[in-house]
């Protein structure tokens, strides 16, 4: 009983946050919105018991990702975050459309359909079993995530001070 | 739910938040006392028992001013935004009341008429978690988010750039905090807040060795700069600032501020105890369960102590030497000393004097490393120079 | 201390000599304790605190050389400050100071001549932030710190606007407040003022001996001029 | 609490997200819609996990583990491309990039 009240309200927070997150005008609400939908997926997650996940959720999603899209708008827009402009594109009518179709016609049915398991096998969350997935199977993924992370970070520093870069090239030039 | 473990729920948190912040109300009264006696001052000395002379040494000032934080207006800018106002003094509480449950606080012992409940209760801690170290340091993130607000919603330039600096610093503080308790996490093999704590039973204390002293001072010097103390308390820096993001707060938001800050500060030094100093470890443990508790608040207090007597002696860092001192000093330590730890864990340390060895050539490292990156980083110190005079 | 972080520590050491001092060692508490007087003897309005600039400090303390709050400007005494002031409105200090907070107008006669002092010499000590830059600059020793704290006022704007008259202190004063300072300023004032002096002196000496000189070339030059023109005359 | 609670929330999660992605004009929000869309996917892992033959295997942990690092390495380079264009067009509206349109 305790769990399913605890679904329903998580799930309920979850899919409003997103929705604000996706039709608020004022970016910084909407920055916000999502990390309420960061935590809420976080709730579930420790709810089917993956805790190391629900943590890492909350460490990555709303320490770094919100942070970054914080500063990202504070460089780009308005301090205000206010979005004066119409926030919709030209097709949005088409864009709704798309998304209820998919929901109802593609995802909706396949889930029906689907001969689901029903029960649940009773689990001992570890953070010591994960960790030795990861060195043992694993190892090789791990490594090329880090090597992609890196990459990222590189990459991320370049295109961001490029721009600065080829300006001062550029007016060297002239 | 049974109403037993209702009962194991509320034994398990309502201690933590009876303590944390009576303490947090000691702790305004002692920080103000000692600043004042290092600064030759008296500090608070007359607010004692009501309508009487009687002084208590200043005991009386914290509830004076909880008192007057209550009647204060409450102002909001014109321009805020109200709800972020609002909201973010209870989001800059909330993760730091919340950190406090994976601190190893064992409140079992109180549970005397019932073994099932001391049993709930171990079960219903935060600290049983599996991962709760690394659940600490996620929701100590959260705090970021409410400097953010706090600056962003006061539609104030000087709370938005103390918001934006906070946010700085501590995304970037946050990075050698989490690498020095690696170590500790490395050598035991555990993300348990309680197993690292067992670990240490003996006096087996991590700060007694060498790469668990280098990542002790690198853990607290972070941890200092992630709580906002001074010197690193650039976000709320006075004189440049005007108090940075919170700037536009008065009467109990800004009181909640100062809770959740001080909160914080105890949850940290509380990890930091538990990492480095044994946690609940001391003389007389073993009989008395409840002496561990007092044993956590006596070294959670020490710290503190430290924290308060370097915001007496060190000035305030300038932002640039604040970045600098966190990614070309405090990083580069932090991941060599993971190294150094990984070596000298797998080198076969037969009989004492190989262990002693190791010992001296990881700290002999460590210390060159750390002399070196200062050498590194430091700037140039020149007199100042006068445009016109001479 | 030579090693890593040494200066921390050696500084933490005197903050900790400070607090626990200050609980044994009457004379490392420096605040005025008002102290609670029977009922009716309480100071019943700002003016019964202690007003007099000397009745801020004891003398006693250690810190008092080194106390500053606000820069004031000097005079060396004399019936007339303002004959005696040593400020010669250079305005150095006006253009270092890092707040601005210093405004500085010349003084003229009635001839539009300029002379050497200031007409109007404007602190603004709710810019000011005491780092002591002017003091450090000035070339005459005509500015330093003073150590008065009871500044309260209840206007914002005049209040706290420190006038020429405000600012003027006699050198004694100075001597009264930072006696270890004042004295070596004064040995080196004194140092300076004979080197300069001596160099005068010097310089008078050769300027006389030139002018000796010229004189005698001079003379020279008429004498040969004279016997020129004699020679002249002759032919 | 049924696997297909789940699995519907994800996919609502999942639609939410692509009608941001679809009508916003704001590169920013567009890259919040996508990160909607991977959580909606996170999602589905952990359920499928839980509610799986095999959840000694951890493969869905794993999974999300994984999926989150790259996320977060793709909204770093998303936001560096943002910051990139919007210095370079002076505005993330991304209906006014359309320098390669045909006029």
């Amino acid at each position: 009983m305790t769990q399913e009240i605890t679904f329903w309200v998580l799930a309920i927070i979850a899919v409003c946050g997103a929705l604000v997150a996706v039709v608020r005008r004022n970016l910084i609400h909407g920055v916000f919105a999502l990390m309420i939908f960061f935590a809420a997926l976080a709730g579930l997650f420790l709810l089917l018991l993956a805790e190391f996940i629900a943590a890492v959720q909350i460490l990555v999603y709303i320490g770094a990702v919100g942070i970054l899209l914080l500063f990202a708008i504070m460089l780009t827009e308005r301090v205000t975050g206010d979005d004066g402009r119409s926030i919709t594109a030209r097709g949005w009518f088409w864009g709704l459309a798309a998304a209820v179709a998919v929901f109802v016609f593609l995802l909706l049915p396949a889930i029906q359909e689907a001969d689901l398991p029903e029960s649940t096998q009773s689990i001992q969350p570890s953070v010591k079993a994960l960790g030795h997935k990861l060195m043992d199977p694993y190892v090789v993924t791990l490594e090329v995530l880090a090597l992609l992370l890196t990459a990222a970070l590189i990459g991320a520093v370049a295109v961001a001070q490029g721009a600065e870069v080829n300006k001062k090239e550029d007016s060297d030039d002239a | 739910m049974s109403f037993e473990l209702v009962v194991a729920i509320l034994i398990a948190t309502v201690p933590l938040l009876a303590i944390f912040p009576s303490l947090f109300a000691l702790t305004t009264w002692l920080e103000r006392k000692a600043l004042a006696r290092i600064q030759n001052r008296r500090g608070p000395n007359k607010v004692g028992v009501p309508c009487t002379r009687i002084g208590l040494f200043g005991l009386g000032q914290p509830a004076a001013d909880g008192i007057k934080m209550l009647f204060k207006e409450d102002i909001v800018p014109k321009g805020a935004d109200r709800l972020f106002h609002l909201l973010a003094p209870i989001l800059a509480l909330i993760p730091a009341m919340l950190v406090l449950c994976f601190l190893p606080l064992d409140f079992s012992f109180l549970a005397v008429w019932d073994e099932s409940v001391a049993k709930d209760i171990k079960a219903v801690q935060g600290f049983a978690l599996d991962g709760a170290v690394i659940f600490f340091f996620a929701i100590t993130g959260i705090n970021t988010l409410s400097v953010f607000m706090a600056g962003w919603a006061s539609r104030n330039k000087y709370s938005l750039l103390g918001g934006m600096r906070a946010i700085a610093q501590m995304i970037s503080y946050e990075i050698p905090l989490v690498l020095s308790a690696v170590v500790v996490v490395m050598m035991v093999g555990s993300l348990n807040a309680k197993e690292i704590a067992d670990a240490q039973v003996g006096w087996n204390w991590f700060v007694f060795t060498p790469w668990g002293l280098a990542a002790f001072i690198i853990f607290f010097i972070a941890a200092l700069a992630e709580t906002n103390r001074s010197p690193f308390d650039l976000p709320e820096a006075e004189s440049e600032l005007i108090a940075g993001y919170f700037t536009e707060y008065s009467g109990f938001k800004f009181a909640l501020f100062f809770l959740g800050e001080y909160i914080s500060m105890f949850a940290i030094s509380g990890l930091a105890a538990v990492l480095f100093l044994g946690g609940g470890e001391g003389p007389g443990v073993a009989g008395y369960p409840w002496l561990a508790v007092v044993w956590f608040l006596a070294k959670i207090f020490s710290l503190i102590f430290v924290m308060i007597w370097l915001r007496g002696t060190l000035p305030r860092l300038r932002v640039d030497q604040l970045m600098a001192f966190a990614w070309k000093f405090l990083l580069p330590l932090s991941i060599l000393n993971i190294l150094v730890a990984g070596f000298a864990h797998f080198i076969p340390q037969g009989n004492v004097v190989a262990k002693v060895a190791v010992w001296m050539v990881s700290l002999g490292i460590l210390y060159a490393a750390a002399k070196g990156l200062n050498g590194l980083s430091r700037a140039e110190v020149k007199p100042r120079e006068y445009k016109y005079a001479q | 201390m030579s090693f890593l972080g040494g200066g921390i520590f050696s500084g933490m050491a005197v903050t900790l000599r400070n607090f626990v001092g200050s609980y044994f060692d009457p004379d490392r508490l420096t605040t005025n304790d008002y102290s609670w007087r029977p009922e009716g003897q309480l100071p019943q309005s700002a003016g019964e605190y202690p007003r007099e600039e000397g009745e801020q400090l004891s003398d006693t303390t250690t810190v008092t050389n080194y106390s500053r709050n606000f820069p004031m400007l000097l005079h060396d005494g004399g019936d007339n400050p303002m004959d005696a002031i040593r400020c010669v409105a250079c305005q150095i200090c006006e253009r270092e100071c890092p707040p601005q907070c210093i405004y500085i107008e010349k003084d003229y006669d009635e001839n539009g001549k300029f002379i050497k002092r200031p007409a109007v010499f404007d602190i603004d000590i709710s810019v000011c932030m005491g780092c002591q830059i002017c003091v450090e600059v000035c070339p005459f020793d005509s500015i330093v710190m003073n150590s008065q704290f009871e500044l309260s006022t209840p206007n914002r704007f005049d209040g706290l606007l420190l006038h020429r008259g405000d600012l003027l202190k006699s050198n004694d004063y100075y001597h009264r407040i930072h006696p270890e300072e004042a004295k070596a300023r004064d040995q080196r004032m004194a140092v300076e003022k004979a080197a300069k002096e001596a160099k005068k002196k010097a310089a008078a000496e050769a300027a006389k001996k030139k002018a000796e000189e010229k004189a005698r070339a001079e003379a020279e030059a008429k004498a040969q001029e004279e016997t020129g023109d004699k020679e002249e005359e002759a032919q | 609490m049924t696997l297909e609670h789940y699995l519907i929330l994800g996919a609502m999660l999942f639609c939410v997200g692509l009608l941001g992605a679809l009508t916003r004009r704001n590169a920013v929000v567009v890259l919040f819609s996508i990160e909607i869309m991977l959580n909606a996917a996170n999602l589905n892992f952990i359920a499928f996990w839980r509610f799986g033959e095999n959840p000694e295997a951890l493969q869905g942990p794993l999974f999300t583990l994984f999926t989150i690092a790259v996320a977060a390495a793709e909204v770093a380079v998303g936001l560096a491309l943002v910051i990139a264009v919007y210095r370079h067009f002076k505005t993330v509206d991304l209906e006014q990039l359309d320098t390669l349109k045909e006029e």
